[in-house]
Parts: C-alpha cells; structure tokens; sequence
C-alpha cells in the first residue's frame, strides 16, 4: 500500500488528520483521554461555552431515535471564566494541540465577549461560534436561520478577534447556501454544518414531548444523508473552508464528506456510544482510501462537487 | 472505565419482565458496588446502563426489566452471543460509611446493585438488613438470594401478595433499628425514603442518558455541592447533597 | 380489553383506521392487492400524479441510508388521463373504498387542470396536492418553501374543486407553521406532512453523488423525530385537519404522530421493505392502544400540543 | 410474489467474495429462471435483491457477492438462523423462445441465474452451452456444476489465469453455433454481447430497487416497448426492446 498523507490545512493551521470530535460530544477533552491518548486527534471542538454558567433544560435531555438520538441538553456549561481558569488546564496535561473554542451566545454582545476572552487563550486554535443551537428558547436558533443575523454575529466577532473564525450552521432552514453566503460575506474564515435538526418524540403513557425541553436536537447516522446535501450546497456556495459533520461514524463517512466539499469533518453523537469511536476512524482511514485510490486525502475535498 | 466484549453465559427470566444474565469478560474497571455498566445492543444506537448485580474477576452478573424494545432485544440474547459493554462506570456506594448497622432499601430493579453492596458489607462483618419492595410476588426476585449472604430480608409488595403489604417505607419499622442506609429505586420511593428516614444514607438515581461516561450532559442534576452528571459524579448522592426537583 | 375503536374523521369521511399508505410506495394500489385484501386500509394515497406522463429522472433512482432510504425517482407516472383511464378503472376491480388522489405540478396551471380532472373521478375522496416534491428541477420545491405560492396553488386549487383538498408540505423549510398558516388561508380542507427531507450520498468509487439526480428525498425511520416536531409545530400552528408522515412503521409510531395531532398517519417507505406493513400496523393498534390505556383512538389526537 | 421464512442450511464461499447459501422454505411463487427474491438483513433498512440460483419445491440456492455491508453481514449468517424473504420478484426468463440450441451467456454474479436456467433446458431436451466470465480464476465458480448438468462451458478469464482471456464476448467463437441467446452480467457486458451476437435472445438487467415488487418505480427504464420496471416487467428484456442509455 502507497503511503497516505491523512493531513489537511483548516484555515491555516495543519491538522494530522481531518477527523476533530464535535462540540458536546467530548466534554473538554479529558473524559476521552482515559480512554486513549486523545493527541492522535487533529484538534477536536469543546463543550459549548457562553458567558456566564449554564445548568442548561431540566431532565430527560435524551431520547433514542431510529439510527441516532435526541438532545436537549440545552448548552449545560461553567461558563467562560471557570472554562478558561479550570477547564483549559485540565485540557493542557493530556493534549498539547490547540483546540476549537466553541461559543455560543444570545446576544451580539454575549458572543463577543465570550470569542474575545477564549482567542485570547494560548490553547484556542480555532473559535466555533454556534448561531444554530435549536434548544435554547430564544437563543442562538434566530441567528442561524437568517442569513442578516448570520452576517451581524459573524461580522462582529471577526472585528473583535484576531484567530480564525468557523461559524456553525443550523440546518432548519430552507436555503442552507444563503446562510453560508451571509458568513462568508462577514469575513468568516470557514463554517462548520450541520449542527442537530430540530426533533420530538412523545412519551406515549404520559402523551407529552419525552424531552423536557420538548423538542430536541437529532443527530447520528440517521441524519448523515441531509448533512452531506448541505455541506455539498453550502460548499458550492462558499470559497471558504467547510467543515462537514452529521452523523459521521466511519472512515468512510469520513471520505464522502470530504467528496461533497469539506476541508476537514467531526465527528458527534458516534463518541457517545464509542468512546473509541474517532480514534477508531482515524485508525481506519488509510485502507478505506487505498479502496477508493486515494493517496493524499487532500485531493478529494470537493470531488463530488 | 473499560469497554470489553463479555460472552454471555446465562440469561434466563427469573421474574414477570425480569431477567438475570451472566457474562465473562473483564470486570477489571468496576471498583465500587453501585457502579454501572453500559451495553451495545444490536440495531439500537444508544446503550443501555444497567446497574451491575453482582461482579468478580471475569464474571459479571446483570438483572434488568424488560421495557421497551431494547431490553426485550437484551433479554432475546443467547448463551455464546459476544456484548459490547462499557464497564466501571458511575461513582457507585462508599462502603466506608455504613457503620456496623446499614439497611439496603431496593425498589423493583433498584433492586440487583444492593446484592454486590450487601456482599462487600457482610464480607466486611457488617449487619446488614435489607427492604426489597415490588409490585407483588411474581415481580419479586432475590429474597433468598440476600438470605443466603446472611442478610436479614424484609419484602414489601403494593399488592400485599407477599410479604408486607405497602411500599417500602412501609416495612420501615419491621425492619427496625439501622444506622445508616443504602438505597436505589425508582425516584418518588427514593423519595419517600428521604422523608421517612432518620439517619443519614446514599440514592442510586436513574436518568436517561447518552454516553453514560460524563461526556454528553445528558442526566445531568441539580444538588447542594453543584450540577453533578448522574452517570460519572453520580448514580450515589449523598442524602444531605440532595435537591429534589 | 375493552373494544377499542380506531375509526378517524378526515375532512369529513369516516375511515375504518387512521392508516394511509403514503403516495409514491404504493403505486395505483394494485400491487399490493396481490399481497393483502387492501379494503382493510382507510385509504391510501396513489402514485403523484401530473398532467403529462413523466419518465422522471435516470437512474439509480434509490440508495441506502441508515434507518432510511433516499429516492429521486422525479414523479414517474403515466399521466392524469391515463391515470383516470387505466390505472383507476384497475384499481376499482381490488379496492372499494375512496382513494386519496395525489397531485404533483409545475405551475398553477398543471395543478388545476390535474386537480379538475382527479375530482370529477367518483373513486376519489380528497385531493393531496403535493407542493414539496424535491426531485424535479424547477418543479414543486418552490411553491412548498414559500408561503406566498403555497398560499397561491392552494386557493387556485380550491377555487376549481369541491372535494376536500389537502396540502402536502416539504420539511426543507425554516418555518413550517408559516407555511401551514398559509395552505389554511388559502382554503385548504388540511395538511399533509413531511414530504422527504432533502439528502444525498457519494458514490466514493466514482467521487459523484450516488443518484442520478445527484440530491434526493429522505425517508424511513431515521426522520421520524424530524416528522413528528413538525407535525407537532403544524398542528399547532392551524385548526384544519393534520396528516402525518415521515418514517413511520409501527402501531406505536401512529399514536405518537396522532398525539401529536394527527388525524390520519400515512406510511411510506415501510411499505417498500415490509410489503404488509400497513395491514400489520393496523392489526396491532388495538394492542397498542390497550397498553397506552386508549378506547378510542380519536381521544389522542393533539394530546402533546 | 410471495413473503416467507427460511431456514438457512448452509452458507459457504465458493470463490474469492462469492458465498453460496441454501435455504428451506416455501418456494412456491417462484415459476421462472431468471426470476429474483429480495433479502432482508439484520441492521438495513432496505432488501437486497439476488437472483435464484436454483429452486426446488421448498429449497432455495442463492449465489452473492459481498460488495459492501449488507452483503458482507449476509455471509456471516449462520446454518439454523432465519431469513425473511420476498420471493419470486421479476417476469424471469422465457424457456419457450430458446430454440434447440441456446446459449447461455453470464459475468461474475451475472452466472447464478443461468443455472436453474440451464437445468431447465435441458430437461426439456436442449442442448445448452454455457459461457461464463469472470476477472481471474479465484473468482470463478459452478464450471463443474454446469458440466454435471450436461451442459457444455466455456470459461473466460479477464486476465488468462483460467480458460479463454478475455470477456465473455471472447469465448463466443470458441462456443460455436447457437440458436437463440439468454445472458445476465454487469451491463457493459451485456452492451457488448448485444453487439457481438447475431441471434435473438434475453438479458437480465441489474439496477439499485426500493421495493423489488414495482411499489417505488425506482428501478424504471426506457424500452422499445414503453418505460419497465427492472424489478417487475424485467429483469430480463428481450433483446429487440432495448433501448440502451
């Protein structure tokens, strides 16, 4: 077998592999590194982080679905302050990449704040500002479904921050290509989707929502299929980076995301069920492109398009 | 925490929607009775935490209830079939606080996690009574299993079909004198048994969650030190750190 | 068991139980006659169909997903006149009952003309005029996204037939309840809901999207969650009658779509894999029912609202 | 068309990822060669379409290959484990056309078919000959079963390492005179035999099905004769209605 190059470039800094566990599915890091050396990652995305401490929805926050499952866990957090002084230093004795700080706000002034105080941080590669959070009432699920509020937080956290900027999409829209329009035209340095589509399940003997929260977020492999349609629309929208993710739990899952346009790919509600799940794909990865003939992995972002 | 494939042994029904399985693997994670374990069920996504019943070095006993269509997939598993099963999971009971007088209160499949704890408190001289509370009789399991050990066993079942008729609380005052207690059930019993006790004591809480290793904040709770993750600083609270919610 | 009762009332004509196999799985009925005695259904909802007959897209028309499925097969049908002059007098011959005429078209004009033709047949009870199919360029997606030219093909429809007409939505919306609003301010006699969910997957030998059409819709029980919140948020936002769909295959799954608040429940893709499926659905509601402590199923619909 | 439960009797690789399987079970829809029947496996949502191999009243021989992972799952099932099965899918071929002297003609997973297909011609008296191609040796199969038959084969080997090298369409000076042609292979095979052969005869079409019993229209195709569905009014055309893409 030739030699395969697994590394890819997001947004300047070269990551080893394109594989980064996504936000909420890895805590900030340190649960994971006991059960491997998380350093085989190419950087993953920490817990959704905000202003000020989050208890986030009462309980159930989780319901089972065909091939994946609900969330509601409605951005449970410490709060940028405790994230920086105890979380970050955790991180630091078991990981020495830099990380993606992901942020998410209810106000313009909310994410700036945050983005302002994570760039700051030595650790923090990347900032992931979510727009799309669909479990918050009246939180960020405004922002990612209008392609001006979009452009207004993007916008506003480029002008206050100096490290790259990867805005993440909701997919409850109708135009997923305007939306990645808006950020690119607000000077994001790549978007990240999808974030978790807006579902229910009933609790049939007490016919009410299960969830407390009523509605939640679905994600794994059931909705792997939408999210590779609008990670192939929003990167023949864009000329910046995409990152791809939905459902994604196999190297395989890996290539083809990469084939609809993604620079590099997370990985989600797969952690939960495997903790291994990301080392594993990684691992797999080079005899899943020598099947398909590929060599440097760099070489099919965007095949398909 | 380990994940490990385990060989199931035995998985036999040993009460109405009950079953008891067995299985051989490494068991080396599981440190504290109380803990859990999560288990990979075919053609379903999420795992299933069920409260370990009883664990030695390789061998690891599980009891569950079927009620959806997990556990009945569960309960269908044969003798030879492999599980995928993350072990060693939970913060589980400390034993250190018992005293020499503990009583174990268990409700329907809150139940299985005191038979480990009884073994470690009885191996450790300890007097330990135990309350087991049903439905009725033929939901009822592991009386004479606990006698066995040498545990003092008191029945409750809401119908009165055996033992005490009531709930658990009501087989309070049979059970008599204890200076500490243990419990896990179902949460309006743990309640109940919040109220009605009057030393102090740990709850097994249950929760639906995602990854059952602290990653997903799915079960987290509110409690007097802080949010805690039922499935890592949890399933045990301490009765004074408690919130009701 | 006390008898359990699961007749339904949609839009003004009893049927014996709220199952409906969904347009598109079940052809003009007749295949399915060589499977079961198909009189035990409601009534279903034949093949879309459009003014001119359609070859529709190339193939592969059909790919795998997990829990689901994707299909763009782009309306293939022969055509409302010989729809009315085959397929119906077929159909006849193995069902007795009302069917549910499914209409698919390009401009107001096709929807009318098509609509008009249907509703003088005596064999169809209610007109589900499909405004969301994604396949077909430049077709239905942009009256199904727009509450403008939902609103629009709904009252020219209404205004040309008097058989009750129900609108079938596309879920590639942000705001479905602004799109249910509109069908019920255009007259509409109730709404039908999801269509697929728009998806796609790459072909890794090829590099290429796997169907022909390159995107396709996406059903099966993988978007059942998805099915169920909209459903949920329609119901909520409109008095007329809801019809839900999307990955429904057990009897439970009806009663939580009529929880919801659903009237009826169609079945789709179930249908494809389980060729019995309806008729098992139907035959295990009263079981089902018993368990969730229900006599008569009309008692749960709109239970969660 | 027919659902039904059967039994698998054995399930072995003959060739380098082609695995046989033998089922019991009611096979009575089954009326054609050439016709198919639609798998469901464990964890997958849609069935996998395969064409009989061979059928007799209650048994059922099936030839696959693993080409991804239902199949792959479908060759790890065991002898005594059940499957769920749509049978006698597709029109099958038409044995009344084939004259004195047909010739079969088969590529890879294209062969199966062809052998119920032979068995029935020659009982009737034919006399068959049989050419089936493959890439290399180790992924030929059923040579011998087709000369135990009666028939006569040519074997074609893509790169020489058994019989003729070449396609199928290479062997077809080697097998002589013939009648009347029936062929199933991947579909620029079937291109090229239909430019290669003089004859009339009947190709067996392969394409992606939802259902495979004409509910989904996806597995439509143009003819001379109007649009078929591959799954229903084919798998096999004859060769004057093609219309090729």
């Amino acid at each position: 077998m030739a030699v395969k190059s697994t590394s890819v470039n997001l947004c300047g800094t070269e990551l080893a592999n394109p594989v980064i566990p996504a936000s909420g599915t890895f805590g900030y890091g340190y649960e994971f590194a006991e059960f491997y050396d998380i350093n085989v990652l190419g950087t993953f995305s920490f817990k959704g982080t905000t202003r000020e401490p989050r208890f986030g929805n009462e309980t159930p926050r989780i319901a089972e679905t065909p091939a994946g499952m609900l969330n509601a866990v409605g951005l449970q957090n410490p709060g940028v302050d405790k994230v920086i002084s105890e979380e970050l230093p955790r991180l630091a004795k078991c990981f020495e990449k830099k990380v993606m700080a992901n942020v998410s706000g209810f106000c313009r002034e909310d994410y700036v704040y945050t983005c302002k105080k994570l760039a700051e941080c030595e650790q923090v590669g990347w900032l992931e500002v979510n727009i799309s959070c669909p479990n918050v009432h009246g939180g960020g699920m405004s922002f990612g479904t209008s392609a001006a509020s979009a452009y207004e937080i993007t916008r506003a956290v480029k002008d206050a921050v100096s490290k790259p900027v990867i805005i993440k999409l909701s997919p409850n829209v109708t135009d997923i290509s305007e939306i990645a329009r808006a950020c690119e035209a607000g000077g994001a340095d790549g978007i990240s989707l999808i974030n978790t589509l807006l579902g229910m399940r009933i609790d049939l003997r007490r016919r009410r929502p299960l969830l407390a929260n009523g509605t939640g977020g679905l994600s794994g492999p059931a909705v792997f299929p939408v999210a590779l349609r609008m990670v192939w629309q929003a990167a023949k929208a864009v000329k910046i980076p995409v990152v791809g993710m939905g459902g994604v739990s196999s190297a395989a899952d890996v290539l083809e995301m990469m084939c609809a346009g993604a620079t590099a790919v997370e990985v989600g509600a797969a952690n939960l069920v495997d903790p291994y799940a990301c080392r594993d794909i990684i691992n797999g990865l080079p005899d899943e492109m020598e099947k398909y003939g590929v060599n440097d992995i760099k070489e099919i972002i965007g095949a398909a398009l | 925490m380990k994940q490990a494939l385990f060989e199931i042994t035995e998985n036999k029904k040993i009460a109405d929607n009950v079953f008891l399985m067995r299985l051989a693997g490494d068991t080396d994670a599981i440190t504290r009775p109380g803990q859990f374990v999560n288990v990979k069920i075919g053609g379903l996504f999420l795992r299933r935490p069920i409260s370990v019943c009883d664990s030695e070095p390789g061998l690891l006993t599980l009891i569950y209830k079927t009620v959806g269509g997990g556990t009945k997939r569960l309960s269908e598993m044969q003798p030879g079939e492999k599980a995928d099963i993350l072990t060693g999971l939970g913060n589980g009971y400390d034993v250190s606080l018992s005293g020499d007088t503990p009583l174990l209160v268990g409700g329907g499949v809150g139940v299985p996690p005191l038979y480990k704890l009884a073994k470690v408190l009885i191996s450790q001289g300890k007097h330990v009574k135990v309350i087991t509370g049903f439905n009725t009789a033929a939901e009822a399991f592991f009386t004479k299993e606990f006698r066995a050990l040498g545990a003092e066993v008191f029945v409750a079942t809401a119908d009165g079909s055996e033992g005490i008729k009531g709930f658990v609380t009501d087989a309070l005052s049979a059970a008599g004198e204890y200076g500490y207690f243990y419990a896990c059930g179902p949460e309006p019993m743990l309640k109940a048994l919040y109220r009605a006790t009057k030393t102090s004591g740990q709850f097994s809480f249950e929760e639906r969650m995602g990854c059952g290793f602290g990653a997903c904040m799915g079960c987290s709770c509110r409690t007097v030190t802080g949010y805690k993750r039922i499935c890592r600083e949890g399933p045990v609270l301490c009765k004074e750190e408690i919130l009701w919610r």
